[in-house]
């Protein structure tokens, strides 16, 4: 045996489709390993546990699903949300994350494999990090050459674009959702290349994926049309392209429908519509294309354009017309604002609250794409220079993709993808270009890398290509024509055709050598952003002690526990929305309003509460039954994300709802500025969202030469010292005062109510309640209404 | 049938307690009784110097205690002369005995003669007998707690001389009742000494005291013991907390408690230590939401001492929870002998001081295959139906053992043994599934391979794949003919070494015959090949000429070295020869490889 | 029932000092050994592959890889 | 079938006599052109312009020193997510250069090329690469002066 496995050896040694397949699957597992690992310090840092905001929501819910089973899942009516509304939550999630994770799970229970759901759920985004890697090797392959494939599928492994969304514990839609964006991309690509049925149906499957798991889906129905029309506006049209959009669009959109959160959309929304223009369209000139065949020229001609004028009218006049009878809902806000940009400052100041919706500045793009950024272009000019059907879609990917992401910092996630598969082209081809020779350049590389750690994979990658090359040279050693050798390093590019001398070896392999010290560069810039910018769980805070040991902050899960443990098992806790799905999740308690913002005027509502005085907000939290009140304060260790800076925010969107009582100015100094300092107005220093910060603040030192009511956050004292709480009492504050809870006190048996004031609060009661209407024009057509699908039926 | 056995003792033990008899010429000589109340728990240690004044000789006798005690009764004992064995004690009754006095039978170990004595220590430990009075306090209040009890020593015979010390918490005592005499000092309460009380005699007493010692109790614990013939014992623990004192009333000031100048005597639990197995390691410490990461370890010598604080100051009437869990070498717990193991580990573990634990759950998972288990328990548990747990690589499951035991107290603190039967090569089950796992994937691999998805079967990539199999047979064929060559020139060498040409005429045979076969497959595979694929046939026929040329060169070659041998020319004229035939080898060789390579 | 006296304590059959050494090489040539077994999957045509090596290589490379999951679980503290 | 759509679509219309060429001046634009508008556009989008138009920055921030005179500062330090608007451009205008560094090294490939123009090209691309890279590297540097530090 051990003779015959030698031999084997041998044959398999000088078996160049071996060795590109072993090196190919080795480097994909690399870049798999790599991007996991890159992903795990926070869990090193600190724990096992799931990160910031939403991934709670997502946590909650894969575990209700992991304990009650998939239909009451779907049928579940959380009625420990949006107190007394309470969430249809099957009906307003998407299921795909909660899916993937509970099958993971139930798989791995068959297996008797007890991992807790919490484990399935902190590590699936950094595993999908791996699938994301291979599917963006597919995809760039299908676009130009293994090569540059497995290039991309290092970048995208480690590209802190990618990585800010995934990394371990960030259990969030976006974190699957690149893999199924990727992944459809690549099927699409394939079936515009075979034209065969069979692919385009798997691409409407991974559409379908992608529709479960995340509203960006909407990219894709909006990005492949666009391909079509481009393709048939520059004349590439050909029956492969007819097939491949048909199959997709019906088997895509008829699938899509079956989300209950998306329902009727595909046909009833504005989103949608582009998709199905295209359709008709695309049958109008196929139709055309069939008349051709037996029509004088002259005649076509006419019919050519008679048609297609008579196609995109009245597709165009039917569509606007049915938006207006509102059988199609017109964009909804959050699109809408990625248009008009200025849209979201003005009307929904709750999506312009959130600072991962704010415009892009240089820094994000260098952050989460570095040398990528530069390169690029450049990948995208070797597009163009030789382009084809598949390439003319890469390059409408790219150019929508960068506007997006210029638009919103959260949309720098679709982004990286295609920078990936672009550099990935950019880099491959430059390298084949400078290092494909005869001779000693090959070796360059090769030396570079024995200087290198194997973890470093992108000079794995090229180290891989310099080895290929020999491969294939072995032949050509051998003074024999070698056809086609190249074929697999530089495939459609066609690069190698041309045999140039010219540049001499040693700039060539200066070139070389410079471009993998970038690439290192990048590797170290990567590893440094993923552990200092994007791997805090933001529920754990750490800070460094002057003799450098580090503390650990905890007081977060120190308050949700509390609440946990100590208030009734239905008490309802009133907070700023941002911390709704915490308190569900860590606190196991009833919210009020909670980071899915659907419903404006109740988030207003609470907004007022926080802002108004005592008894004007004691009046609220009665008609709301609210029992606890929780207020984020970090002014006593200085951590500058708490309530007091979010204030304006409950401010403003407050006031968007109930103008008559609040008002921004209201809240600032005289000389106009926000401070909670001396001189801040009366009405900022009643507000309740003061007092419950500051309750008691005064008394305290929080340094030796600082005096007493300091506010390290703000740096300077507070401007009302002595707070008096006449409706609230002080339930529970943590170590180190982060988050303040306190309790709603029962109505005191006699109140006694100078008749004036009773006048005063029957006013404010009438007044605080007629927002029907306003809410309707406010913001809630914007989004909620249309996002669950419901036709707005009155509008204006 | 094990179960019923234990759920008859323990019905026997509770209900139907057997009658005992009182007789009256047993009289208690003297009596001491310390009750120690400064912490939750309340401790009697009762020292009776028993006097045999009957007429029959005396084997057991009877201690009482009073029906509200009892109710709160966690725990008693009893050792007599020699201090290090437990005598047994049973509940029991007694014939006209006054109603509400409680009896228990305590069998000494040697039957005391008539006019004999012994001395009975007698321990009793009472959970949750102390009554926090006001039962709300705010938070900058004293914990006070009221202590009710007996005066004298409540007793089925005459006591002659008895004296009762009470230890309390250091702290003002507000009120306790007076029973001359009695006195207080500090925070020591003291009755008696009284003659002669009577059988049966109770002064109800009542203590009203500070005490801000914790009043936590474990309301609920569940104890997992995972044993791994990997060498390691698991240990998790369950803990359900609550402050059963004063509860808290009004608001909760983080500003007062940081102010706060009592420190640990305020009524408040901020931490406390647990101590774990000297050996054990890799120590969690978590609950739902994840790492309780306010702890710290201490490694002593006899223990590790873990300093527990839970996530919040634990008030009156506060509730949480935690999991704390550690590994344990298995040789501290695990004894064998062949295949029958024994594991000898605590029924309970400490987990603080005069803890009070409410109701506790042991399990203990055995390897998978362990047989007939047997459990002796230090005190009388309730068995469980034994369950199955599934974990990693398991395939029939491990036995659980449960039993379940209520309000435990630190005299708890016992050993149970468990034995059971353990086939050794049981160990290797688990890498035996493993290796299957993975032998399962690679076969489906295999098969997959060999499923064809094509639809329609193109015959052109099919010649291909055939004509490359059969480039490969031919490589493989020149590679062996190449070795041939070898062997033909090394005889002819050896051949002029040695000359004898017998030897070189078999060896001749022998190769011609080896070549012959190869060149004869070859060139079928040429014949074979001329259909599908012309080119690679004809370079293979290029390949067969260059053979021959070979072949020819060797035998001339063969022919200059029987000259030489034969005398027939000169070293050097054959010296240039050989030199020509090699390089002539040579390049042929190349030729051919290049050929090779390029199919 | 035999008294725990006459028992002596029980310890592993591996030393848990070894249990990385052992981790890293066993999975070493399992991988080794799983590479080969793929590459010839992949290399391999339709008259060129034989059942006996494929199964061969395969056994090889289940063995070690198997024996190597069982003390990376155990090294990683998952004591079964 | 032909003659089906013959009677039935031109028996009540028949084909107006015109001639329907497209105007002169509109043309596809030619590959380097597209690329050269998107090029254009990555450099605006890049440079964070949206976000100039949105919350309409400075185009240079101003300190006062110690001494009390104003001075102007190119970059706002510590904010990742607030910039001037010469910032941006500046450091747009680098990842541009990089990138046409790149294209250029590609360019000098060509076979068809002298010598010299071949070298000048290639030092030219390839320094156009480095300074972009090292240019963007010491902008955020100032920007976070903690930058790939620990």
């Amino acid at each position: 045996m051990a003779g015959g496995e030698g031999s084997e050896v041998n044959k398999l040694l000088n078996n160049t489709a071996a060795w590109t397949s072993l090196l190919t699957f080795v480097i994909l597992a690399l870049a798999w390993f790599v991007g996991f690992a890159s992903r795990l310090f926070a869990i090193i840092r600190f724990e096992s546990i799931i990160h910031e905001f939403d991934p709670w929501f997502n946590y909650r819910a894969t575990h209700h699903m992991v304990e009650n089973g998939f239909y009451n899942f779907l049928n579940w009516f959380d009625e420990r949300a949006w107190y007394p509304l309470g969430r249809i939550v099957g009906g307003t999630v998407y299921p795909g994350l909660m899916v993937t994770s509970g099958a993971i799970h139930y798989v791995l229970s068959l297996l008797n494999i007890p991992i807790h759901i919490r484990d399935v759920c902190v590590f699936l985004a950094p595993m999908f990090s791996g699938l994301t890697a291979i599917s963006t090797y597919f995809l760039t392959r299908e676009l130009w050459s293994p090569g540059a494939g497995l290039f991309a599928a290092c970048f995208i492994a480690i590209t802190p674009g990618y990585t800010s969304r995934s990394v371990a514990g960030s259990y969030d839609n976006e974190g699957i959702a690149i893999f199924a964006l990727q992944f459809t991309y690549y099927l699409w690509v394939k079936s515009v290349k075979t034209g065969s049925i069979f692919w385009a149906t798997l691409t409407a499957l991974s559409y379908f994926y992608m529709v479960s798991a995340w509203g960006g889906y909407v990219f894709i129905i909006n990005l492949i049309p666009l391909h079509v029309l481009v393709l048939l506006i520059i004349g590439r049209f050909n029956y492969k392209i007819y097939v491949a959009y048909t199959t997709f669009y019906v088997l895509g959109q008829v699938m899509a429908m079956q989300i209950p959160f998306v329902g009727f959309q595909p046909v009833k929304t504005s989103e949608h519509m582009a998709a199905a223009g295209v359709f008709g369209l695309l049958h109008a000139y196929a139709f055309l294309k069939y008349l051709q065949s037996f029509l004088s020229r002259k005649e076509f001609r006419y019919l050519f354009f008679a048609t297609i004028i008579i196609a995109v009218g009245v597709g165009f006049v039917g569509i606007v017309v049915l938006t207006y009878a509102g059988y199609i809902a017109p964009w909804s806000g959050r699109f809408y604002s990625l248009w008009d940009t200025g849209y979201a400052k003005i009307h929904i100041p709750i999506i312009a609250s959130v600072s991962e919706h704010q415009p892009t500045t240089w820094v994000s793009f260098f952050f989460d794409l570095h040398i990528m950024a530069a390169v690029f272009p450049a990948g995208l000019w070797y597009c163009v220079k030789n382009v084809n059907d598949e390439r003319v879609f890469i390059i409408l990917y790219a150019v929508t993709a960068v506007y997006f992401a210029g638009v919103m910092v959260r949309l720098m996630l679709t982004l990286a993808p295609v920078v990936c598969v672009l550099s990935g082209i950019a880099f491959s081809y430059t390298y084949e270009r400078y290092l494909y020779d005869e001779g000693e350049a090959k070796e360059t590389p090769t030396a570079v890398e024995g200087k290198r750690s194997k973890k470093d994979e992108d000079s794995a990658t090229d180290d891989q290509d310099a080895r290929n090359r020999q491969l294939y040279d072995k032949p050509g050693k051998a003074k024999k024509p070698v056809k086609g050798s190249g074929g697999t390093t530089s495939g459609g590019a066609g690069g190698r055709a041309d045999d140039e001398e010219g540049i001499g070896m040693n700039v060539r392999s200066i070139v070389s050598v410079a471009l993998v010290l970038t690439l290192l560069m990048f590797v170290v810039h990567c590893t440094y952003v993923t552990s200092n910018a994007y791997s805090h769980p933001s529920i754990v805070l750490q800070s460094q002690t002057n003799d450098g040991s580090r503390v650990i902050m905890d007081d977060f899960r120190e308050a949700y526990y509390w609440l946990r443990r100590n208030t009734h098992d239905q008490a309802r806790v009133m907070s700023w929305w941002d911390y709704g799905y915490q308190i569900a999740g860590m606190g196991n308690r009833t919210t009020l309003v909670d980071n899915n913002t659907w419903n404006n005027s109740h988030i207003a509502l609470v907004g007022k509460a926080m802002s108004s005085n005592e008894s004007a907000a004691y009046e609220i939290m009665r008609d709301l039954d609210v029992d606890y009140v929780l207020a984020i304060f970090g002014g006593v260790i200085g951590y500058s994300g708490d309530d007091i800076n979010k204030f304006l925010w409950m401010v403003r969107i407050a006031e968007g709802e109930h103008p008559s009582e609040i008002r921004e100015g209201n809240y600032f100094t005289e000389s106009g500025e926000y401070s909670v300092g001396p001189g801040a107005s009366d009405i900022m220093l009643n507000c309740v969202m003061y007092k419950l910060c500051y309750y008691r603040f005064g008394e305290t030192k929080v340094g030796y030469q600082q005096p007493a009511g300091f506010d390290r956050t703000r740096g300077y004292v507070i401007g009302k010292k002595d707070v008096e709480l006449e409706h609230l009492e002080e339930a529970y504050t943590t170590e180190n005062w982060l988050v303040r809870i306190y309790k709603v006190k029962e109505p005191a048996n006699r109140p006694k109510i100078k008749y004036t004031e009773r006048k005063i609060r029957t006013k404010r009661a009438k007044s605080s309640y007629p927002k029907k209407g306003k809410a309707k024009k406010g913001v809630i057509k914007m989004k909620p209404v249309v996002v669950k699908g419901k036709k707005p039926v009155i509008k204006r | 049938m094990k179960l019923a056995f234990i759920a008859l003792a323990l019905f026997a033990a509770l209900v139907w307690s057997q009658d005992v008899e009182v007789d009256s010429g047993v009289t208690v000589s003297s009596a001491e009784r310390a009750i120690d109340i400064s912490s939750q728990v309340v401790k009697y240690v009762t020292e009776l110097h028993v006097e045999n004044g009957g007429k029959a000789p005396l084997n057991y006798i009877v201690y009482a205690l009073s029906a509200n005690e009892d109710k709160h009764l966690a725990f008693i004992g009893a050792t007599g002369d020699n201090k290090n064995t437990a005598l047994k004690v049973s509940r029991a009754t007694l014939k006209g005995a006054k109603s509400d006095a409680v009896l228990y039978k305590i069998e000494l170990m040697s039957v005391v003669a008539v006019g004999g004595k012994v001395t009975v220590k007698v321990e009793v430990v009472l959970a949750q007998h102390l009554k926090p009075y006001p039962s709300h306090i705010t938070q900058a209040e004293q914990q006070f707690v009221l202590y009710d009890g007996n005066a004298h020593i409540l007793s089925p015979y005459i006591i002659k001389k008895e004296s009762t010390n009470i230890v309390l918490y250091h702290g003002h005592v507000e009120s306790f009742t007076k029973a001359e005499p009695s006195k207080l000092d500090g925070d020591k309460l003291s009755y008696g000494p009284y003659e002669n009380t009577p059988a049966f005699t109770t002064k109800d007493i009542r203590v009203h005291y500070e005490n801000n010692s914790p009043f936590v109790v474990i309301t609920r614990m569940e104890r997992l013991i995972e044993v791994s013939h990997w060498g390691n014992v698991a240990i998790e623990e369950n803990i359900d907390l609550l402050h059963k004192g004063a509860v808290l009333k009004g608001s909760f000031s983080r500003l007062d408690f940081q102010m706060d100048r009592r420190g640990n005597k305020q009524p408040a639990v901020k931490s406390y230590k647990t101590l774990l197995p000297a050996a054990s390691k890799d120590v969690y410490y978590r609950d739902e939401i994840g790492n309780i990461s306010t702890s710290n370890l201490r490694q002593t010598e006899e223990a590790v001492e873990l300093e527990i604080r839970p996530r919040f100051p634990l008030y009156g009437g506060w509730k949480t929870n935690y999991v704390i869990g550690y590994n344990t070498p298995s040789y501290e717990y695990l004894y064998s002998s062949g295949g029958h193991f024994a594991l000898r580990m605590r029924f309970l573990d400490h987990v603080f001081d005069n803890a009070v634990v409410e109701d506790l759950t042991v399990k203990i998972i055995l390897p998978e295959g362990a047989k007939n288990i047997k459990l002796d328990p230090p005190y009388k548990v309730k068995r469980s139906p034994d369950e199955l747990h599934y974990t990693y690589l398991d395939t029939t499951g491990r036995p659980v053992i449960i039993a379940h035991k209520t309000n435990l107290v630190e005299a708890h603190v016992q050993e149970f043994t468990l034995h059971y039967d353990f086939d050794r090569t049981g160990l290797w089950r688990e890498p035996f599934i493993a290796i299957i796992a993975f032998y399962i994937l690679f076969v489906a691999v295999i098969v997959w391979v060999r499923f064809d998805f094509t639809i329609a079967s193109d015959a052109s990539s099919e010649s291909r794949l055939k004509v490359q199999s059969l480039v490969e047979t031919v490589t493989d064929a020149h590679g062996q003919r190449l070795a041939e060559y070898e062997q033909y020139t090394d005889a002819v060498n050896k051949f002029k070494a040695s000359k004898d040409t017998a030897a070189l005429t078999a060896a001749k045979k022998k190769i011609e015959n080896d070549l012959k076969n190869v060149t004869n497959q070859i060139s079928d595979l040429q014949a074979e090949m001329k259909a599908s694929s012309p080119e690679v046939s004809d370079k293979i026929g290029e390949l067969q000429r260059l053979d021959k040329a070979v072949k020819e060169q060797l035998a001339n070659y063969q022919q200059q070295a029987e000259r030489l041998v034969g005398g027939k020319v000169q070293k050097a004229q054959f010296a240039d020869a050989e030199k020509a035939f090699t390089q002539k080898m040579d390049e042929l060789k190349s030729k051919m490889d290049t050929i090779v390579y390029g199919l | 029932m035999l008294d725990i006296q006459s028992m002596e304590r029980y310890v592993g059959p591996v030393n848990p000092a070894v249990y990385p050494h052992l981790t890293v090489v066993l999975l070493g040539i399992g991988l080794f050994f799983m590479a080969w077994f793929f590459v010839y999957e992949v290399t391999s045509t339709k008259y060129t592959r034989t059942l006996v090596k494929e199964l061969m290589v395969a056994a090889v490379a289940a063995v070690f890889m198997g024996f190597g999951t069982v003390f990376l679980m155990l090294w990683v503290g998952i004591y079964i | 079938m032909d003659g089906l759509i013959e009677s039935m679509y031109f028996s009540f219309l028949d084909p107006p006599n015109l001639r329907l060429k497209r105007p002169s001046w509109l043309k596809a634009p030619t590959p380097m052109v597209l690329f050269g508008v998107i090029l254009a556009s990555y450099f605006l989008v890049t440079g964070g312009v949206i976000y100039d138009v949105i919350n309409e920055p400075p185009s240079v921030g101003s300190t006062t020193d110690e001494r009390g005179n104003s001075r102007p500062v190119a970059i706002m330090q510590y904010r990742v997510n607030g910039q001037y608007i010469m910032e941006g451009l500046a450091a747009s205008f680098m990842f541009t250069l990089g990138g046409l560094g790149f294209v250029i090294l590609d360019l000098c490939n060509s076979p068809l090329m002298p010598k010299l123009n071949r070298t000048m090209m290639l030092g030219l691309g390839f320094s156009c690469v480095l300074i972009g890279f090292f240019a963007t590297r010491m902008f955020m540097k100032m920007k976070l002066p903690g930058y790939l530090m620990g």
